[in-house]
């Protein structure tokens, strides 16, 4: 089996497809801001494959680290092995504020149809029930110039709107008012972009003109329209190109090999 | 100013006042001042007011103890050891603690302001999220913005058209708390202060607060700490109190000393689900150990050695940590 | 964001265009990109526009030269070597430059703002000073601030009164400058920079800036910069030009690699006070020498020894400075 | 001659005096913001007698510094000798708006009755004598607790107004609007302090609570009636409270022999 073929379905898991698909979004050369957990293992996997020259920043504070093992979390002793600046937040959000920042890898708990985010509290914000919080979620997902979401697909946790809108996405309350308009509005000649896709564990998405999600490839195993029925609102599954590239022989090697060999986030 | 002074750790404790604003070194999981958290615990500290950059295993901790009153910051978790903060997801849920949601961008620029001793700070990050949605002003729901706390800002933040582009931009308030507690690599003799690694949110938290407590893996001479000023962080006169307490950021993890204990923090996110389940916690490892040698002596000198940091890498290669 | 290209300092430098606004590395007569300067002013550049938080010899000679338009900053001399910018001050009094005076903080602040993508910062420095008195707004006056010129702002400053503890506050606008040209100790093969001893404000410099061009005392391996990310300043991404020219700060002072070289400073100093003074010191140190390299050569090699920086200090013990 | 003992007319110059009267405005344990020349004799005079807890802070980003070597200049390699931190600019200028400095030391060109100071243009903002600009001189002058001016006393350079008031004194301009008031008003809560005396090279000069210089104390050979013929104003010598002392044997021997051997600020 060669390295550059495609893995066949029970060869990999779908957290291995996760991972790939997001690594698949990376240009070379790009910077890349990227959370704990999936994110990392994405941006490594694209650095040892497609994008060599990629960067990437973790929001604790460290910029182009070249850890030779795997960071459990951005603030970690490992993200600054060979790393070109060891500093704090205020420069890589800085960085961020400023428009270096190509690409951010974020997750999180919700996400609704204009891909904006909850991470904060699921069923009100006083009462409900509360999560992790913000983190810097909304501040990269608000000044990223692309922002790709990995997002595990349970149907409650995908809904026509977030009940706690964490991170911006493309239709944003305007405050103090409350107007519900596209992000370019809010932000004006700030604007810089916002989701370009979101990879779950059945599909990879993209959205529209108005800042609508559509499927854009299903994952092998599925059909569109299974992904639509794991939506609470109405999937538009009009666009689908295909089905989305499995891993390759490659890949899997260099995930449970290389980035991830003490099974951290890879089970 | 003065010269900081040299204390033991109850006794810098001691000194912050029921109610008191604090914020603290680290991130999340990473540099976290445990020792003193311990003891603000065994003291019995109520009504804390903590301010921070974003929270971790420290504040749960001190939330599930009933130590907090007010709690704005971002996030609370234990990273790969703990999904979400138990103890204070429990406390929002059922409203014994005020939470105050902030963006890590605005939190950090609340401190950057109250560092720079400027009244607040503009920015883009965040805009258009339930943050700045006028009915989740929690402080401002608790009547708690009428002025009669000067470290509470009237607003949560305000809406500004700047002049100069004519952009919108938020307003953050600055944040000056009543206290920082750090915990950091090494303190000079007289008291110049150096981290090792990444610095996080530091320096904004130590120069933005009134009152500063610094506890260290170690003191060394202050002619050697001075030998490379590019590499240190606060000078003497910013620092109140020095507590030299080895291993005083365990379970949290210090760049170049030592690895985070995952299991230690694993098993305190998985115990303290239930307030029984802390305070059971709670009896084993904070009132039954009677201070930091105690609390050290339980853990063994074995699992610290196992996870003191390479001097080559600046973590340890010893700990298991993942499923293989 | 690309990789750095490392080109001559020709090239560098032809990439700058008339009329650009340019920032720079330093603090008055320390680090500053002495050999970029000389060779804009043999490239013979037109109307460059400075923004930076000080001025000192680099940019009184740009200004003999007849390159600059508009000046904004707060501050021009050679400090114990020359106690006025001759040239800055001959030509803003025949009027030849429009010159925008800005307080230290207040131009640090209009950097910082640009570093961190915010539109302005607040300040309570300074107010009360006629930096602030309407009448001195020399780009307004010379309407410029009629958002033909994306990097002038419309307005000099904005009083505000903020809305959280009602105090008022200047708001300073960001400050974006097409290139920062930098002189600096030491950057890795992919172009980690970093700076020894004081930083001044050459991180605010840099991130402010469009495009960054760095010129080196030396580029090392990159591993060997990585090995402690702690003590760099910015990392490749941020800068687009790398010169390596060691001496290229000579005659100002490069912390760690050599002194400012103040009988030099004190000669263009006495002999520049007129034009025709300035015309005939350029005819023999600008346009009489082809390349830094000439330059070093006409200044010698043994003048240099005496300049370069103990290794132990940072700086020459072996150069007569005062009377005695 | 003991060291203690004060010397005589003839054994000191006037600068010597300049440094002695400044060195001894620090109380020890004080935070100073010092600038280049006199301000940094003044400091270090003082460290070596009555304040070996002050510590120095100069604006190119050292705090702290205890240099074997007089720097020339704040930016200088020997600034940061044994400092305890080598920064920047936002550093310290973040510092001292926060509200860490106790006392600075400044100078300037042309000074007026309220303490306001000219180092920007003499003669007019436009087309007058063109001077360095303010630096950070009005910076500091707004925020610290306290600031000693240096000052030689040049009679066309002591007025009744600045003719460009580049560091802020005790009655200033309230911008926009450029009406005249106290410095209280134009700060509000921000108010920290202001110009709390000036050392020239005939006296030591302070302010009464409308902000308005008197003279404290004439300097040895001088009388206060001369003091006053070299004002362009009318100043007030009602408040005189004695003679200045001299230095000390043991402060000229320090500053010539300790501080400044090689004769850069003392000729």
């Amino acid at each position: 089996m060669a390295g550059n073929e495609y893995a066949k379905p029970g060869e990999f898991k779908p957290i291995d497809l996760l991972a790939v698909a997001a690594a698949r979004e990376v240009n070379d050369g790009e910077v890349v801001f990227a959370g704990t957990g999936l994110p990392m293992l994405a941006i490594m996997l694209a650095q040892l494959t497609t994008s060599p020259n990629a960067v990437c920043i973790y929001e604790a504070g460290s910029v182009d680290g070249r850890p030779i093992s795997l960071p459990t979390s951005v603030g970690d002793a490992r993200c600054i092995y060979q790393a070109s600046i060891a500093s704090g937040l205020y420069d890589v959000f800085g960085q961020l504020q400023r428009g270096v920042v190509d690409l951010a890898f974020l997750g999180g708990a919700e996400i609704d149809q204009y891909g904006n985010v909850n991470t904060t509290a699921m069923g009100g914000y006083f009462g409900g029930k509360r999560l992790t919080g913000s983190g810097g979620n909304p501040d990269i997902n608000a000044l990223a110039k692309r922002t790709v979401f990995i997002f595990v697909q349970e149907k409650r946790r995908w809904v026509e709107r977030c009940s706690y809108i964490t991170s911006p996405g493309w239709r944003i309350p305007h405050w103090p008012s409350g107007e519900f308009v596209h992000k370019k509005e809010v932000y004006g000649k700030a604007f810089r972009g916002g989701p370009s896709a979101v990879i779950s564990n059945m599909g990879v998405f993209r959205f529209d003109d108005d800042g609508v999600i559509y499927l854009d490839t299903v994952h092998p195993g599925f059909t569109p329209e299974q992904v639509k029925e794991n939506c609470m609102f109405d999937l538009n599954i009009s666009r689908v190109s295909g089905e989305t590239k499995p891993p390759t022989y490659r890949d899997l090697e260099l995930l449970y090999n290389v980035v991830d060999p003490e099974g951290i986030f890879l089970p | 100013m003065g010269k900081p002074q040299k204390v033991s750790l109850q006794e810098a404790i001691s000194l912050i006042k029921d109610g008191d604003m604090l914020t603290f070194s680290g991130f999340t999981i990473w540099r976290r001042p445990m020792a003193a958290i311990y003891e603000m615990i065994r003291q019995g500290k109520k009504n804390l007011h903590l301010v921070e950059v974003n929270g971790g295993t420290h504040d749960d901790m001190l939330i599930g103890a009933g130590c907090v009153k007010i709690w704005e910051s971002c996030w609370v978790g234990h990273e790969l050891y703990g999904k979400i903060g138990g103890n204070f997801s429990r406390k929002a849920e059922t409203g014994e603690i005020i939470y105050e949601d902030y963006s890590h961008v605005q939190m950090l620029y609340r401190l950057v302001a109250g560092a720079q001793g400027i009244p607040f700070m503009p920015t883009y990050a965040s805009l258009g999220s339930d943050i700045l949605n006028p009915a989740y002003d929690a402080l401002g729901r608790a009547g708690l913005r009428d002025g009669s706390n000067p470290k509470i800002p009237p607003k949560k933040y305000e809406m500004f058209k700047e002049p100069f582009s004519g952009t919108e931009v938020a307003l953050i308030p600055a944040a000056q708390p009543d206290w920082c507690i750090a915990h950091v690599n090494m303190v000079g003799s007289e008291g110049t202060v150096r981290v090792f690694g990444q610095k996080y949110s530091d320096e904004e938290a130590m120069k933005a607060a009134d009152k500063v407590i610094v506890i260290t893996e170690q003191i060394v001479p202050e002619e050697f700490i001075r030998r490379e000023p590019e590499r240190n962080l606060v000078p003497p006169y910013l620092v109140d109190y020095i507590v030299e307490l080895p291993w005083g950021a365990h379970p949290t993890g210090c760049f170049g000393s030592y690895e985070a204990d995952g299991a230690f923090i694993n098993e305190f996110f998985t115990k303290t689900r239930t307030q029984e389940g802390f305070d059971a916690w709670a009896q084993e490892w904070i009132f039954g150990v009677k201070d930091h040698d105690e609390y050290l002596n339980k853990l063994g000198a074995s699992r610290l050695e196992k996870l003191r940091a390479s001097a080559a890498l600046g973590y340890s290669t010893k700990v298991k940590r993942g499923s293989r």
